[in-house]
């Protein structure tokens, strides 16, 4: 049993208008362990604690009861006031009798009555509290960065600039990511190799950034603050450290016939390769799949050429661990598959593509140096047909596509369709849609430009069928506002594919006990105000990896992340809150219930040695709860069947004592 | 006769199994179907006119019957509304109201030139026959 | 014989994010209620165990609300969900034993819902007096 | 009668123990009568000889044995499945209670085990029971001898048998069966169908026999808490003996509401209530429920899967419309 404190608050009139505030002091008076009870007229004013202050030393309390308005809005303050007087803040229990009482109800007796039972409650509460104290974990001042694209190396520029040690990991051999591969950018229509590569530059050359590419993480153990990450360094068979990037071997190598990834497919590279001339670091890799020399040890060019002797056949996977505070997922996204999608012949004809490989063939440093050829013949095309949603807004159980809509698309079809118009007038450009959809800055006036000044025909309607006939692509399709079905012979069908999550992202995020949705888009703590963070402490997101964005969204919300990682690295110690859940080991199951509800991952479980009643051993599997990442919701508690899981200030015991002192 | 349309209505949705409010108007079906040039009314509108009880015009066009129910809308649309079925409801619907089918399946052969598609062929026996 | 209006007792567990917020909104908007309900803050509703609710029939309450964040807005993320798999099937159950399933009901009311708070409580307390007292679930102990 | 000889499985289980796989067994023993037969522990082939039982009678689940049996030794526990028992086996894996590789588990087919309840209420001193040619043959006091078919001594888990088929096993001696139809959920639906008066009058007067023995709580395979709720002081729940209505319905709504998703409806909990008890009906309207709400789930069904009322879709029903039922659902 406490020795407790009573402190009713008239609040001026607020409480002591329609509560005797004088006969709930009496009343709590003759409550088990009250030992001191009185009422003021501001228990938050100067005088109010400082009277608190005095109560608790005169008194010995134990823990202290405040009537008052709510705990949402003065529970720290008299937190702190119980602390300053040497009480643990969480001996503190508040009574809500002016949100939940006087305000509400008209009586005086009503509200005395209930303001009384308000007063028990907490007092039964506060009388099994325990002292509590928030535990302290250090803070690693080292942020790592999952994926190398635009929103990956905007948030890490923004912790390196901050002063903060940032690592990059990237599968890809450079970073850049998907704007790598673009050529322009709407709605402003510059060059994205333009403002993107000295972004990689800038992050290639940062004393605080480390760029690991061609590697992947591949274990995180640890949580907020401390975790620990492992990173597999793919062997590239070359000496990152030596190569210079001069590109000889890339000329030299005699396999020829490599598809190469970056322009998807569409031209050929070498087996050693630098994926584009602006790309960081700048240093070729040999693809193990291809060269000759790793897989017969016949050849040897690539090493005979080059002078700088950076060329290592003989190199292996490198594992490497750091500690980090922060992770920031930004694993962006990729088209979906066409092959599906029979009806648009994407995988019969070479003239079927999709905006990616539009975007390469229309870009200068793309197989056809930023002419707009035929893939089939090389000829240029003079009626193009651009299809939109394909693979978006599908029926939720649908195979081929996803239910949401990609949000890209619109914009870059207008762009495609303009800039085509713009260099080509002789062409006919047609756009098939179902909505077009354009919020944000300059977007709509972007996509009216397509049509006022372009002239690109935008046909409300979808294409029903594309088939190959001769050099032609017959595509039928429906025009909705003139009633009429179209047949256009086109020369070239530009799909506008759907974009997904990136398939690392799913394995990414069961090894960081972050939750995803069921596209695998990864969820944010709150849809609304924590945009950028996962549930998951320490976990923060960047881009695409969260759900369908742009270049400026994403740029923002890269930003966005980096101050919140930040904010995070800025401090020495996270103190954490003490209200979490415990696990009595005694009485643990060591079933996995509590786990599986547990929203943040914060419950694991060791194999531990027990002495029993009977002095034999035992070992046993418990649960055992991560206190700096439990949020202290409480799932687990109902989960567990043997009661052995506890929240602590929200304790079973405690919970039941109000419920007994409300229906007394 | 409100009460009639509501009724009809619902027994369509009901043979169908169709949510015409899911169709999110894109028009894919239409943009597939065979038929388009023939029919009066095409599948877009089928299901938006079902959607909004608009059934008297439907039931009196020659449409339903130029549908060759190949199913290729039931097949392509993205959001699996399925208005070839909803076609064959309306049909089926029409017939039980009169009592009658549109021609019977010894009348077929009559009417089947060289153009005709197989499918069509097919479809016409399926349907008549009932 | 004294003849006394029945006033039902009414325990609401609140969560500490949405609805504790949301009842504090109403009073803040003075929106009145019953006296008769009495409320717990939790910070989550998934924190409610069902022995919580069976304690207080047991104890005498006359009815047992939980209210929550609306589902997908929970600031655990998935509690709510829990919580409505958990209470659907206990309610269920409770109704199976013949315990008028009017006695419990789940709300989910925001911090926003100020409004939608006091009516509720409004409604549920109207629910549970027009019932009458709890007898099927109290403990005769318990009873003054 | 049994598809397997209690031969058969003696000579397994000697071979087992000749080549040192297994140390001890888990197997049925006589009892006072032929029909009260219980769980034993086995240490040799020669034990296994002389006391093992294998008839009509043995009813008993035998994988929550294993929890404790496991921990005794180095090498692994020989323990005979029946189909139903293999659910509360893998059901026991998920929670991770034993370790799989220190169990050899024999899977015996089953052709339902008659109700000790049925045989008493139906006859006046039994004074012993064999196997017969089509049924059991019951010798009596006062009643003769009586041949009865199998059928009519059957408890409402074995006539609702709800599958045939083993889930896990190391060897099956005889056949595997298939997963049935059973009509399980049969008396559920009659209970809800009433009103709720006469349910809460039912179950009053079922309830109120309970004497709070703990029979139920201790052959559970669910319940298997290093120490139950209802025996810790510190949950506030501890109770351990029923002193009013209220509480004996409190413990079995817990229990039954503790072991939901998990209970595999093994029906031991019935089996052994000296009351006679429906307590099965209860763990039923969970399942039933679960199943109407959440999609069929069988606890138990594969090892590692996640039941329902610990996982969430964002479209469940709202608790306001489960009623009656789940008659809006059904």
């Amino acid at each position: 049993m406490q020795r407790i404190g009573v402190f009713v608050c008239h609040c001026g009139t607020n409480i002591a208008g329609t509560v005797d505030v004088k006969a709930v002091a009496a009343a709590l008076k003759n409550e088990p362990g009250v030992v001191f009870s009185t009422d003021y007229q501001y228990m938050c004013s100067q005088a109010g604690q400082d009277m608190i202050k005095e109560a608790i030393a005169e008194h010995h309390l134990g823990g202290i009861v405040i009537c008052s308005c709510s705990p949402r809005m003065h529970e720290a303050t008299f937190r702190k006031t119980a602390a300053a007087a040497g009480l643990n803040p969480y001996m503190v229990e508040i009574a809500n009798i002016r949100e939940q009482c006087s305000w509400v109800h008209k009586d005086m007796a009503v509200g005395t009555e209930k303001a009384i039972i308000l007063g028990k409650a907490a007092v039964a509460k506060v009388n099994l509290n325990t002292p509590l104290t928030p535990g302290q974990s250090p803070v690693t001042k080292r942020a790592l960065v999952i994926g190398g694209g635009i929103a990956g190396i905007q948030t890490a520029l923004d912790i390196a600039e901050a002063g903060f040690p940032v690592d990059i990991v990237e599968t890809k051999p450079t970073i850049g990511g998907k704007m790598a591969q673009l050529d322009k950018t709407f709605p402003t229509l510059d060059c994205a190799a333009c403002i993107l590569t000295p972004k990689m530059v800038d992050a290639g050359q940062h004393e605080n950034i480390r760029i690991f590419s061609y590697s992947e993480v591949t274990a995180v153990k640890g949580f907020v603050g401390n975790f620990d990450v492992t990173i597999k360094r793919k062997a590239r068979y070359v000496k990152e450290d030596v190569c210079t990037g001069c590109g000889l071997c890339t000329e030299k190598c005699p396999q020829k016939k490599v598809p190469n990834e970056f322009n998807l497919g569409m031209d050929n590279r070498r087996a050693i390769y630098i994926p584009f001339a602006q790309a960081v670091p700048k240093v070729a890799t040999i693809d193990p799949d291809y060269c000759m020399m790793l897989k017969s040890g016949k050849c040897g060019v690539c090493s005979k050429v080059c002078t700088a002797g950076a060329i290592d056949y003989k190199a292996k996977d490198e594992y490497i661990e750091e500690k980090y505070g922060a992770i920031v997922v930004a694993t962006g996204f990729n088209p979906i598959s066409m092959e599906k999608f029979d009806e648009y012949a994407y995988s019969q004809s070479k003239d079927v593509i999709t905006s990616l490989e539009f975007e390469r063939l229309t870009n200068a440093a793309g197989p056809t140096q930023g002419k707009l050829l035929r893939p089939s013949d090389g000829e240029h095309p003079h009626t193009i047909v651009f299809v939109q949603c394909v693979g978006s807004r599908c029926e939720a159980c649908s195979e081929k596509g996803k239910e949401y809509c990609s949000k890209i698309c619109c914009m870059y079809t207008a762009k495609h369709a303009m800039l085509t118009r713009d260099k080509y007038p002789d062409t006919d450009v047609y756009v098939f849609y179902i909505d077009v959809r354009t919020p944000g800055k300059n977007f709509d006036e972007f996509y009216r430009r397509a049509v006022e000044e372009y002239g690109v025909h935008y046909i409300k309607g979808m294409v029903g069928k594309v088939s190959p006939e001769g050099k032609k692509l017959h595509v039928q399709a429906s025009d909705l506002l003139a009633g009429k079905q179209l047949h256009i012979d086109a020369d070239l069908v530009v799909l506008a594919a759907a974009i997904e999550p990136d398939r690392s992202a799913r394995p990414l995020a069961t090894m960081l006990t972050a939750s995803m949705d069921t596209n695998d888009f990864f969820t944010e703590a709150h849809p609304k105000l924590r945009p950028v963070e996962s549930p998951t402490a320490g976990v923060f997101l960047s881009g695409a990896c969260q759900g369908p964005k742009d270049i400026p969204e994403t740029v923002s919300q890269a930003g966005a992340a980096a101050a919140k990682v930040i904010g995070l690295l800025c401090k020495d110690h996270l103190t954490g809150n003490p209200c979490v859940a415990h696990a009595d080991e005694m009485m643990c199951n060591g079933c996995s219930t509590c786990e599986r509800v547990c929203p943040y991952g914060a419950i694991t479980y060791v194999e531990k040695e027990f002495r029993m009643p009977d002095r034999t051993t035992k070992l046993r599997r418990v649960a055992s709860v991560n206190e700096a990442v439990c949020q202290g919701c409480g799932a687990c508690t109902v989960a567990c069947m043997s009661g052995a899981m506890d929240l602590r200030g929200f304790m079973n015991r405690q919970i039941q004592a109000e419920v007994d002192a409300i229906c007394k | 006769m409100q009460n009639k349309n509501e009724r009809r209505r619902e027994q369509i949705l009901r043979i169908s199994g169709v949510n015409p409010l899911k169709c999110m108007r894109c028009g894919k079906c239409s943009a597939t179907c065979p038929s388009y040039d023939e029919m009066e009314y095409h599948p877009h509108e089928f299901v938006y006119m079902v959607e909004t009880g608009d059934l008297e015009p439907l039931i009196h066009s020659a449409s339903i019957y130029q549908c060759l129910s190949c199913m290729a809308c039931v097949e392509r649309c993205p959001r699996g509304v399925e208005p070839g079925k909803l076609i064959e409801a309306l049909r089926l619907t029409v017939i039980r109201e009169k009592d009658g089918n549109h021609m019977t399946a010894d009348t077929i052969p009559a009417v089947i030139d060289d153009e005709t598609p197989q499918q069509a062929i097919v479809s016409a026996l399926r349907k008549y026959t009932k | 014989m004294q003849v006394t209006e029945y006033k039902p007792l009414i325990v609401a567990f609140c969560c500490n994010w949405c609805s504790y917020a949301g009842a504090d909104l109403a009073g803040n908007n003075r929106l009145s209620y019953p006296a008769d309900v009495k409320i717990i803050r939790v910070p989550c509703s998934c924190r409610v165990n069902p022995m919580f609710i069976l304690r207080a029939f047991q104890r005498g309450a006359d009815g047992v609300i939980l209210c929550g964040c609306h589902p997908g807005d929970c600031h655990y993320t998935t509690g709510n969900y829990y919580t409505r798999r958990r209470m659907a099937l206990l309610f269920s159950m409770l109704d199976y034993l013949g315990i008028e399933r009017e006695r419990t009901r789940v709300e989910w009311v925001s911090a926003a819902e100020g409004a939608k708070f006091a009516a509720t409580m409004n409604d549920f307390v109207a629910q549970v007096a027009a019932l009458g007292e709890n007898k099927r679930l109290e403990d005769l102990r318990c009873k003054k | 009668m049994q598809e397997i000889t209690r031969e058969a499985l003696l000579s397994r289980a000697a071979e087992l123990f000749r080549d040192g796989t297994v140390d001890r067994a888990l197997g049925w023993r006589a009892g006072e009568f032929d029909y009260d037969v219980t769980p034993g522990v086995f240490t040799s082939a020669e034990e296994l000889e002389n006391g093992f039982v294998w008839n009509d009678f043995c009813g008993a689940n035998f994988s929550k044995y294993l929890i404790r049996e496991t921990g005794l030794t180095e090498k692994k526990v020989l323990v005979f499945l029946k189909p139903c028992d293999t659910y509360s086996f893998n059901q026991l894996l998920t929670e991770h209670r034993f370790a799989r590789d220190k169990v050899y588990a024999v899977g015996v087919p089953c052709a339902g085990m008659a109700d000790v309840k049925l045989l008493r209420d139906r006859f006046d001193g039994v004074t012993s029971v064999e196997g017969a040619e089509g049924g059991v043959l019951v010798h009596t006091l006062y009643d003769g001898d009586v041949t009865l078919p199998q059928a009519e001594l059957l408890p409402d888990r074995c006539r609702n048998c709800k599958s045939k088929k083993h889930v896990a096993y190391d060897e099956l001696l005889g056949s595997d069966g298939e997963v049935l139809d059973s009509h399980r959920f049969d008396e559920v639906e009659q209970l809800e169908r009433m009103t709720p008066d006469e349910r809460f009058a039912f179950w009053q007067n079922e309830l109120s026999r309970c004497i709070r023995c703990n029979a139920c709580r201790d052959v559970c395979p669910a319940c298997t808490c290093e120490k139950c709720v209802f025996d810790n002081p510190a949950s506030g729940a501890a109770n351990k003996a029923p002193s009013s209505s209220f509480e004996e319905q409190m413990f079995h709504i817990i229990r039954a509401f503790h072991v939901a998703g998990r209970c595999t409806d093994c029906g031991e909990c019935s089996r052994v209530c000296p009351q006679h008890i429906p307590l099965h009906l209860l763990n039923r309207k969970f399942i039933r429920d679960i199943d109407r709400f959440y999609g069929e789930y069988q606890a138990g069904a594969e090892v590692g899967s996640r039941a329902p009322i610990v996982d969430y879709t964002e479209g469940d029903i709202e608790p306001g419309e489960a009623v009656e039922g789940g008659a809006r659902h059904a």
